[in-house]
């Protein structure tokens, strides 16, 4: 299994996944055209060199793909990738990114004996210029236990921006899907957006997908709320991710992503964040230099994370079944070609 | 024979049985002993002090039938000088906002309810309670109209703009779903308390604990939605009367129950558009030939009398008053008292 | 130079430092009785038993004195304190504790060609309920270089809060003193409160020092205010330290405090703050043994800082001159006498 | 003889020159061929339209001196059926809030403007430029009260509240202090391009940009404060006669220059209380014998015409006009023509 940034060939492949997720994915909508212009993005990311100065500013969209580079060569392109996962560099550059944040206003009166704060949600665009990790999705044939993909698809996206860390701002945030009811409707959406948007849950999700974004300054409630005034079902929502998101939000969570009060405005589902810089697989991943032996044992379970630093345009990133030796990685010629590695070069990698 | 004068300390006995019982009990009508003697001395003290413009006087008037051996207090009513003196008078003021969406091509109104203070700037008509024998009677017309044809003598002791608040809709237990669904949430107390928190103490309270940020009307539970802008069933009749004497329905409601406030520019009232000043002819064959009941009040501020008369004019526009009625409103032939006729309505009108 | 908490015999001293410190010091007003109940209130809080339930919701002030042990034993207590230092358990339980935030609010208008975020302040108590290190002050006489008893004095407090980990909530902050011109006027101020209160920023300042802030959420402008309408002068001052605080700021920044966008109210000063888990101090100090040995090479230059944890009413901090050996710290006697400690007893210690 | 009657898209030409000339540049009147020429064809089909109840129309009068041998245009005003019609009429509201201190036993009046439409609901009098020739003589109350005489006959096509916005105070550079202090910070645009485009485009781009909150005044810079409702030299005279006739300052502001607004209930206009209707009466000998100066006009939409006239009538109150002026308004004998005297003024009434 093999990380590498998407390519224009995988359009099928990325369409496919599109037509998989359905609606709850905001970011990747069924639409061939965006998706093509997403690659076109994307490429463009991926190729700027590094050291130019718009990358400090600028924002920028790193998609990547999960390939199965084990199945026969015959297997056509689009039934090898296996999941995709993206990074976007500066959010709400292009157009607004906004959020609820759910802050406390004091109240207090000496006559009613009173003293307390009570929750309001304010619209913001605090994060504004923030790096996002987004659109991480597995296909449901590669979910098989032990085989680690969806933590090779999460955890990734931290070696690959520890390693061009100039092209990333110090903030980055995860936002997290919220909380549905049986019948898969988001009690927040029904007690609160949809008395502002003429649409429905889902539409208002795809056109946010598309980012075609304007509605919402344009009908959104622009006073705070006071929670208090919501219904309880409703209030429930505030911070909660929905069952399916469990695992991804503990898997962010143990990087040390925190839930600092921002929630999605049509959801209430958490967006979760960290400087960059404190993100435990920033923090804890180093560089070593990849020595290439005959005799390494071949490659067995996952148990070091590993990912190429020359090349923005040509990252790869796999499981290599062996641990750290002192200051050098062994890599099996499988593995070396899998990363497409010299012996010598630098990798940076991530021990669990 | 009805008439209305200011009240004094000895009406306290029976102010207190007034204040017991109205129903729904009214903010500005405690039952509360201490609170009512303080605003009857000051009402008395506001009387006959040289007042020059509008402050926090506050005058109480009663309703006086002295057709029994012994004059019954049998109505009371009280009129503020200006509705804010001391401190912010609060209300809620109904505004619509409109929010619009060239990407979606809609446009919608969304009610928003503000804190407002506007009509701290207002005199405000208010704690009228009538024994329910007289309810419904010409009483209740000399009851509430006096206050105005007082106002109409002493016009520097008012402001320009009256306005009056109508109790709001109440259930089977007397809850206030308005009450329950935003009052509730902010003060933490139930309705009648706060209600009578408001009454006997400092409302500044509600600044205190209020957001200061206008609420959605659509967000609120179907239940305070139903009731906002509504009044009382008890006092439907009385708002037909204030329409009738010139009243309109105002963008406020009240913070507490959602009920109505009428208000009315003071120069637009019939009272003053149709009060005329005549000098007193005393001729007790001709003063029962008015063809239309009139209003007729002194020009006495502590000795202040308002009663109902038949409006019988002599050919050069003298009001003809039997010496009865002359000697109850306390005037002489050759003074001048101001007079308003009544269009008759479906009510049967009395001859005093 | 020996850390430990206050005592009641330490008022005369503590009384000499409040004049010292004159206003800017917020917390610490020239006020016997208030300084009195400050230390009782201090010394419940350290006699407060581990493990009492209240300890996870309470408020709490634990207050530290620095104390020059090294003097000759005649010379009398208020002269042997040489600084002091707090921990806030809970902020804004007892009265509000109000912030600016500086939040983001989102603008684009597709027909302006106009997108961008405007900086607006919000009121706020988002940390009504974290902990707060305050009241840090070192006597001029004791400030002489090498000496680091601002350091011993800032840092030991992370250590006490790693040992007393169940007193403090999980965020802690400390509230920077703001920027001012050269005539000691605070432009922010200048701009800002000064319009909505009637007093002058020395006597806001002692108020809220005083805990009587009540005035603060009875005149605070309600409404966010737009930081684009402030003047140059006000703007420059957002989130800047005085020119005094700078080293205080350096050394919380160190460990990992960090400013996230909240300002004093009055001053414009940055609040700086961190989870307390993720402090250098509480991540790398750690526990080990205490070896007394008459041979161990007399207190040299501080090297290591080192605390006890046995019982919180006893708490001692101080530097000690040698390295950890393993998992043992040797003292020498005078040291031991000094921190109260016998072999073989677990202390807390942090090497630089 | 002058003469106001619909304008035409023949007026074209007359309205560019007027346009050009108006000091200052009014924001409802744009030097801008394709827009005035719209606003001709929207105001002709207005007229021919059988409408009944306001909507977007905005009808456009034009004023002719009948004088000279070739008939010339000199004057344009129009009125807009609905101020918000299609798109929200902002204005800025002032307000007063009270802010008060039990702690410091203070009150405070805190002005605020807050962003408002409530000024949608009325119809308004706009975009009035006149000859610089005829400023001062009746020819501009002509022009003016023209409008109403309009509206009068129509009301089923206008709103119960009429407003007009006088243009606020500019410096000698044609700056508004107003808009440099405030609407600069939001539109980043000067203030002639955003009257510019407010006057030729939607105005959608203002609740986009503009913070929903409201603005303290006493923030606001020096100039800014001094001409918030203030009104331009060159209007004080127009303000002056529209006082005269019965309009109130507002509680609204212009948006971008402050400017004041006027407004009245339409019922409450001069025009409305003291126009009559009369019977037309061909007497060339009597039609000069009148005393006051009357506007009259016919009641005719697509041919409406309203011209000063010596207020002469007959015993029997039918409205003496000369044959000359007759077929000038073009009603013959026994057509009724609605009249107005107006009160004479200062200014010489020359016979029309």
């Amino acid at each position: 299994m093999l990380m590498r940034p998407i390519e224009f060939e995988d359009l099928d492949a990325l369409q496919a996944i599109a037509v998989e997720t359905g609606v709850g994915f905001t970011s990747l909508p069924d639409n061939r055209e965006f998706l093509e212009a997403r690659i076109a993005e994307t490429r463009e990311a991926f190729d700027t060199r590094d050291g130019d100065p718009e990358l400090a500013t600028a924002p920028a969209n790193y998609f990547f793909v999960l390939e199965d580079d084990d199945l026969p060569t015959g297997v056509p392109r689009a039934e090898r990738i296996a999941g995709c996962c993206a990074i976007e560099a500066r959010v709400g550059l292009d157009v607004p990114f906004y959020n609820y944040r759910v802050g406390r206003l004091a109240q207090a009166s000496r006559q009613l004996d009173l003293h307390r704060t009570v929750d309001t949600l304010f619209l913001s665009s605090d994060h504004t210029g923030d790096a996002e990790v987004c659109s991480l999705y597995l296909r449901p044939q590669w979910r098989e236990k032990g085989a680690r993909n969806a933590t090779l698809l999460s955890r990734m996206r931290w070696l690959f921006m520890a390693t061009w860390r100039e092209r990333f701002p110090d903030r980055v945030l995860a936002e997290m899907r919220g909380r549905f009811d049986d019948q898969g409707r988001s009690p927040f959406w029904e007690s609160l957006g949809r008395h502002f948007f003429p649409i429905d849950f889902r539409h208002a999700d795809r056109l946010t997908g598309l980012g075609q974004k304007s509605f919402i300054g344009e009908l959104m409630p622009r006073y705070p709320i006071c929670t208090a005034l919501l219904p309880d079902s409703a209030r429930a929502c505030i911070g909660q991710v929905h069952d399916q998101t469990r695992p991804a939000l503990a898997m962010l969570n143990a990087q040390g992503l925190r839930f600092e009060g921002y929630i999605d405005i049509f959801d209430a589902g958490p967006t979760v964040e960290a400087y960059l810089d404190d993100v435990r697989a920033v923090r804890h991943s180093r560089e070593l230099e990849a020595v290439i032996s005959d005799r390494a044992e071949s490659p067995g379970a996952p148990r070091v994370l590993a990912s190429t630093t020359q090349q923005c345009a040509t990252f790869r990133a796999c499981w290599v079944g062996r641990e750290v030796e002192e200051d050098r990685l062994i890599l099996h010629p499988d593995e070396a070609r899998r990363l497409g590695v010299e012996s010598g070069e630098r990798l940076r990698v991530l021990a669990d | 024979m009805l008439l209305v004068r200011p009240a004094g300390i000895e009406d306290l006995p029976a102010l207190m049985r007034l204040a017991e019982a109205s129903v729904p009990r009214l903010t500005n009508l405690p039952a509360h002993q201490e609170r009512l003697a303080a605003r009857l001395e000051q009402s008395t003290r506001a009387l006959s002090a040289p007042i020059e413009a509008p402050g926090e006087e506050c005058y109480t008037f009663v309703l006086e039938d002295r057709t029994p051996s012994t004059p019954e207090v049998v109505g009371t009513a009280s009129l503020r000088a200006c509705a804010g003196a001391r401190e912010a008078y609060y209300t809620w003021r109904r505004e619509m906002l409109i929010h619009a969406s060239q990407q979606l091509d809609v446009r919608r109104e969304v009610s928003i309810l503000s804190l407002s203070h506007e009509l701290s700037e207002a005199s405000l008509l208010c704690a009228f309670s009538l024994d329910a024998r007289y309810r419904g009677t010409p009483a209740e017309r000399l009851l509430r109209r006096s206050r105005l044809l007082f106002a109409a003598q002493y016009p520097e002791r008012f402001r320009t703009m009256m306005g009056v608040a109508m109790p709001g809709w109440l259930d089977d237990q007397l809850r206030s779903p308005f009450w329950e669904s935003v009052g509730r949430r902010f003060f933490s107390r139930d309705f009648h308390e706060i209600n009578e928190l408001a009454g006997i103490h400092s409302k500044s309270f509600i600044a205190e604990v209020m957001p200061p940020f206008p609420l959605y009307e659509p967000l609120l539970s179907d239940g305070a939605r139903s009731v906002i802008g509504s009044i009382h069933e008890a006092h439907h009749a009385a708002a037909a009367d204030l329409r009738d004497e010139g009243f309109r329905d105002s963008r406020h409601i009240d913070l507490f129950d959602g009920g109505l406030l009428l208000e009315a520019p003071f120069d637009q009232l019939h009272c003053v558009r149709h009060g005329h000043w005549h000098p007193v002819r005393i001729d007790d064959a001709q003063s029962t030939a008015g063809q239309m009941p009139a209003l007729v009040a002194n020009q006495q501020a502590e000795t202040f009398r308002c009663m109902m008369v038949p409006h019988a004019l002599s050919a050069t526009r003298q009001l003809l008053l039997s010496s009865a009625q002359a000697e109850q409103l306390g005037v002489e032939a050759g003074q001048a008292v101001l007079a308003v006729a009544l269009a008759g309505d479906d009510r049967e009108v009395p001859v005093c």
